[in-house]
């Protein structure tokens, strides 16, 4: 019997599979699909202190292995998500993850604090790559003292474990990694998108609407995986991995490079079943490659 | 119920310029799908599905067709599938054409512009199971682009435009939907400027309208096709809550 | 008629396709398939001070719609690439740009000024992308202030035009840009590969020797475009960009985005007529999207 | 001289465990190939070309041959190719076996191992053409990856070796290398550790070995397959300088 199970701060997994966050909104729609208690967990779409409407469209864009996306963070706002997509997702019994984003401080802490009141809410990820209004539109995801501080002032006020995402678009991914842990945060989720842009050649001008966008899917994973390894090797906190996800043998490659568990993207709008159908592989390529459970892998490719 | 299916496909055909015909086989779409919904098609090569739109289905053969504008790389690599080949696809997708409120009688216009004609078409003909009168107005570039006049005919009165005139009456669609008296209802499909250009031609007569938008999922998760609305959430997913939105609803 | 060419410091283009750096070596195998005189100009393989190994094998791997090198700046030296490589790129009578690499500003230096003395050389491309030895390893490609002082001071020693290759790995290209302009650069190229890994399964070790290489192909071309229209907006160094180009469409999608001129590198891997099929459906493509010249679509999406 | 060609796929077919065997059209290949070159294949979905050995060519139908084990996804793919469908390879690739100091009567000994039959396998039909003596030994895992035992057999004497010795004798070749007297020169293409032992257990014996290297260009233009010698250069690029080299030119 292979293990898959995975302990991490808030999060009792029995896999270690669980969707990315905004790439499966709160459930509801792929919930047509599958029973969602199959998942090790479930990462819900960012969530911001009042209702956001986002960015004009086009949102998203095809690339090479590809897409870009520029959502910008649409969301009904913490309250609603609180009153009605929780419970929704509740009946599965899998840890839920909110995915907490803002553009001050203040607004992160308002709404991790909202978020912890939740009963059963495993852990809170936080989205530090939202533009900081206060500091001029600066990500807080790209300056190591932003981040320091949005992680201190988060876990202040919340009681349930802090996961902090990493944006891949920095020169020291490791200097991010080591601030946000001095901070105090449980466990790292990594990488959110690289920004990237599309021109339409018959308009002249960037396809998606606001222009950039991010930049997700297979063609980011081998800098997903240089990322993981990095920090693996300078910080011992858990690593929810993530970038590019789309098969069993690919989970194996995150682990390897230091992942404790990972999150599944882009892949769920190709195929709608990718989670389970990966859950269901993973035990096979774990064991075809001599590994008796999740934990076991971990971190391989450091030793 | 949205489904993810295998579908084989029976033919496919060049109907008109840079126009494909496909027909494909597959019992859960061919039994369950509405006019004005869409099947969302993962294409080799690509990362995104396509949407595409379902133009008719057939219960007896359980049969679908789709016909598509091959206009970039994602269409070109769909045209060059061969009949026998499967595609794996969902469907069928979103909300389609509000059909609850026709009544016996109504005077109903359809309008299709481009390659908005094909949920058009299977609108058409679920129409002609009610009993009402129906008149299309088909609006195409040019001559070589026009598709599916014939099949129209079979159950409508139908008037064809070409933006040049080389075919049909010259001009937009819109130019001629006051050749039609008293309607009650219009359901129209096809590029966003005539979607706007009908619905401001047609103001304060009940209608309804199909939009495209750039997709990621194509079921309602990822927030990418949205569209502002005067509703009490101020938006519409088009994949889910259309493609087919009331034309009141909607911000154009 | 189409009008290809384009005028850069030191660069008169017939046309503004030319190999990227390293992909094409000094030319001789890809002239065994075409007339090179055909290109708009070619870019050599790096050279140092002196002959370079380079690192252990494996030294590529592949990715989704990418590659991952870490070929480790093998090269003869810059004695015998000025001695026996130049001479014969010189026969095809189309600019000459050589990519220059050191581990100390000195060597850069050295190298520079060793290639200015040759009579015909068009350019040099200044590749920052190397570890300083003397900082501890850290890029030049990643510290602004690096960056401006080596520019300086091969701008100080050489009398051909400098052109500086951008690193992509960094939190802010403008800034790294701004700082080359400032130090007198006279273009620039962008982008160098991003850094990323792959995890061999059978192994669980990282597949490339040196562990970590860099990623090219069209899975970056979205973060090469983002940087270069960024880069435009702000600089106005001319451009030659590329990342991940393979059609006559991604040319005019780097020119849309602010490029002067272009670069192909993994692509002529994939196949060697790459070159000379873009020149040849470029001006088809310009004319399609209504342009009269290469020129007149340069920096279209900022319009 | 290397070329851009696209080879018809005359057949396809699997000839032990894991291992196909497919038939190319292609008159510049069957023509120019010598053993020990290579055909560099492009694959569909994959970014990098795939280095494949000839092991056979045929002038009069303008065929060559290849052979190949499905160990990742790139050979799983070109193993799913079909009769009548046109790879785009480059080709001949690299320098082959030197045939130029073979002198008559020389005792020639051939070793491969596993998917480093092939090319051996052409050298042996080569060979057949000069006065010589030569003896193969041919090294697999087990029985099931066995191939080309009849065909070698025309030729030469051959020994089978498995290392399980479900088939033939068992162990190693380097085991059976002795059993042959007087070699004059030998020829080996297997994986490296098998190289390696090979040159140790047959030093002072002319050699040449074939070796294999990730790949990027397969023409010598992007230095990703270099190997480290002793010679001036002190390295050699596998695509180009080899895969062929003087066992006693590299550093292993
Ligand atoms: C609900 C719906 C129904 C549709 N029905 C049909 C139909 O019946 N027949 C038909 O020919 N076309 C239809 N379309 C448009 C069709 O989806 C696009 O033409 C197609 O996706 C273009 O893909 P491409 O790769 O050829 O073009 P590219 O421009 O290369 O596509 C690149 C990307 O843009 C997206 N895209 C481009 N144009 C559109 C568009 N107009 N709408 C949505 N996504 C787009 C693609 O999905 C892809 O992600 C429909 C679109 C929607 C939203
Ligand atoms: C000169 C030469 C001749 C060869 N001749 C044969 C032959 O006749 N029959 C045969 O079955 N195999 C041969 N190989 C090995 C063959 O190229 C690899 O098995 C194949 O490329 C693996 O591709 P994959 O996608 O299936 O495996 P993956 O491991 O998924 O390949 C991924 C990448 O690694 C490269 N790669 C993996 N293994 C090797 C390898 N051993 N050598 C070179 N590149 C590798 C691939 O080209 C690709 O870039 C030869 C290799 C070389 C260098
Ligand atoms: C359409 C879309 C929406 C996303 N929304 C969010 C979000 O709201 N919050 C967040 O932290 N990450 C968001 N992401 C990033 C993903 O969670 C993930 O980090 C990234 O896509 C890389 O994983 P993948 O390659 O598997 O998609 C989004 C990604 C996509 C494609
Ligand atoms: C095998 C290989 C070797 C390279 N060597 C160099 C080099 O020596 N100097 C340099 O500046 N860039 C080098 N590059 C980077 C390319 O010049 C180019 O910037 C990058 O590959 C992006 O372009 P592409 O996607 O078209 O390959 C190399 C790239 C590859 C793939
Ligand atoms: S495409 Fe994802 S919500 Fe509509
Ligand atoms: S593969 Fe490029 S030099 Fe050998």
């Amino acid at each position: 019997m292979i293990d898959l199970s995975v302990s991490l701060p808030g999060l009792e997994l029995k896999n270690p599979v669980m969707p990315a966050s905004g790439c499966f909104g709160f459930g509801r729609e792929y919930s047509q699909f599958y029973d969602l208690s199959v998942l090790g967990a479930v990462i819900m779409k960012a969530a911001t202190g009042t209702e956001r409407l986002g960015n004009p469209t086009p949102r998203v864009a095809e690339t090479a292995s590809g897409m870009l996306n520029a959502i910008g963070l649409q969301n009904p706002g913490v309250d609603r998500i609180i009153a009605e997509e929780i419970p929704f997702l509740r009946q599965f019994h899998i840890p839920i993850i909110a995915n907490v984003a803002g553009s001050t401080v203040e607004e992160y802490e308002e709404v991790a604090k909202k978020l912890s009141k939740v009963e059963d809410l495993a852990a809170i990820e936080l989205n530090i790559s939202c533009p900081n209004v206060k500091e001029g539109g600066i990500q807080f995801g790209i300056d190591p003292d932003m981040a320091a501080e949005v992680t201190k002032r988060v876990k202040a006020v919340t009681s349930v474990p802090v996961y902090v995402k990493l944006s891949p678009n920095v020169t020291d991914i490791v200097q991010m990694a080591k601030a946000i842990e001095a901070a105090g945060a449980d466990g790292l989720t990594m990488i959110n998108t690289l920004t990237g842009m599309k021109i339409d050649l018959k308009t002249k001008k960037p396809l998606i609407a606001n222009k950039t966008g991010g930049l997700s899917g297979p063609a980011i994973k081998p800098v997903a995986i240089r990322m993981i390894y990095e920090v693996r090797k300078h910080t011992s906190l858990p690593i929810i991995g993530m970038g590019g996800i789309q098969t069993a043998e690919d989970v194996l490659e995150f682990l390897l490079a230091g992942a404790n568990a990972v999150a599944v993207g882009t892949a769920n709008f190709q195929n709608p079943y990718v989670c389970p159908e990966i859950i269901q592989h993973l035990p096979i390529v774990l064991e075809r490659y001599g590994f008796h459970s999740v934990k076991e892998a971990t971190g391989g490719a450091h030793r | 119920m949205i489904k993810k299916v295998y579908a084989k496909i029976v033919s496919i055909e060049k109907i008109a310029k840079e126009t494909m015909k496909m027909v494909l086989e597959n019992e859960h779409i061919s039994q369950f799908a509405k006019p004005g919904q869409f099947v969302h098609i993962k294409v080799a090569d690509h990362t995104l599905r396509r949407p595409i739109s379902i133009a008719e289905t057939n219960v007896e053969t359980n049969t679908f067709t789709i016909l598509f504008k091959t206009v970039g790389s994602g269409t070109r690599r769909l045209a060059s599938y061969e009949a026998g080949e499967y595609l794996d696809l969902l469907g069928p997708n979103g909300t389609g054409f509000p059909l609850d409120r026709v009544e016996e009688n109504d005077v109903i216009l359809l309008i299709g512009g481009g390659i908005g004609v094909p949920p058009v078409y299977f609108l058409a003909k679920e129409l002609t199971r009610l009993n009402v009168n129906v008149h299309a107005i088909l609006g195409f570039q040019s001559k070589d682009y026009v598709f599916y006049e014939e099949e129209f005919k079979q159950w409508n009165d139908v008037t064809i435009v070409t933006d040049d005139g080389s075919y049909g009456k010259k001009g937009f669609v819109t130019d001629y939907v006051h050749d039609i008296n008293g309607i009650d209802r219009y359901f129209a499909c096809g590029p966003l400027p005539m979607l706007k250009a009908v619905k401001e031609e047609l103001e304060g007569v009940e209608g309804y309208l199909s939009f495209e938008e750039r997709m990621g999922c194509g079921i309602g998760a990822c927030y990418a096709c949205v569209i502002p609305t005067n509703t009490k959430d101020k938006y519409k997913k088009i994949c889910q809550d259309g493609p087919v939105l009331h034309a009141n609803e909607v911000k154009l």
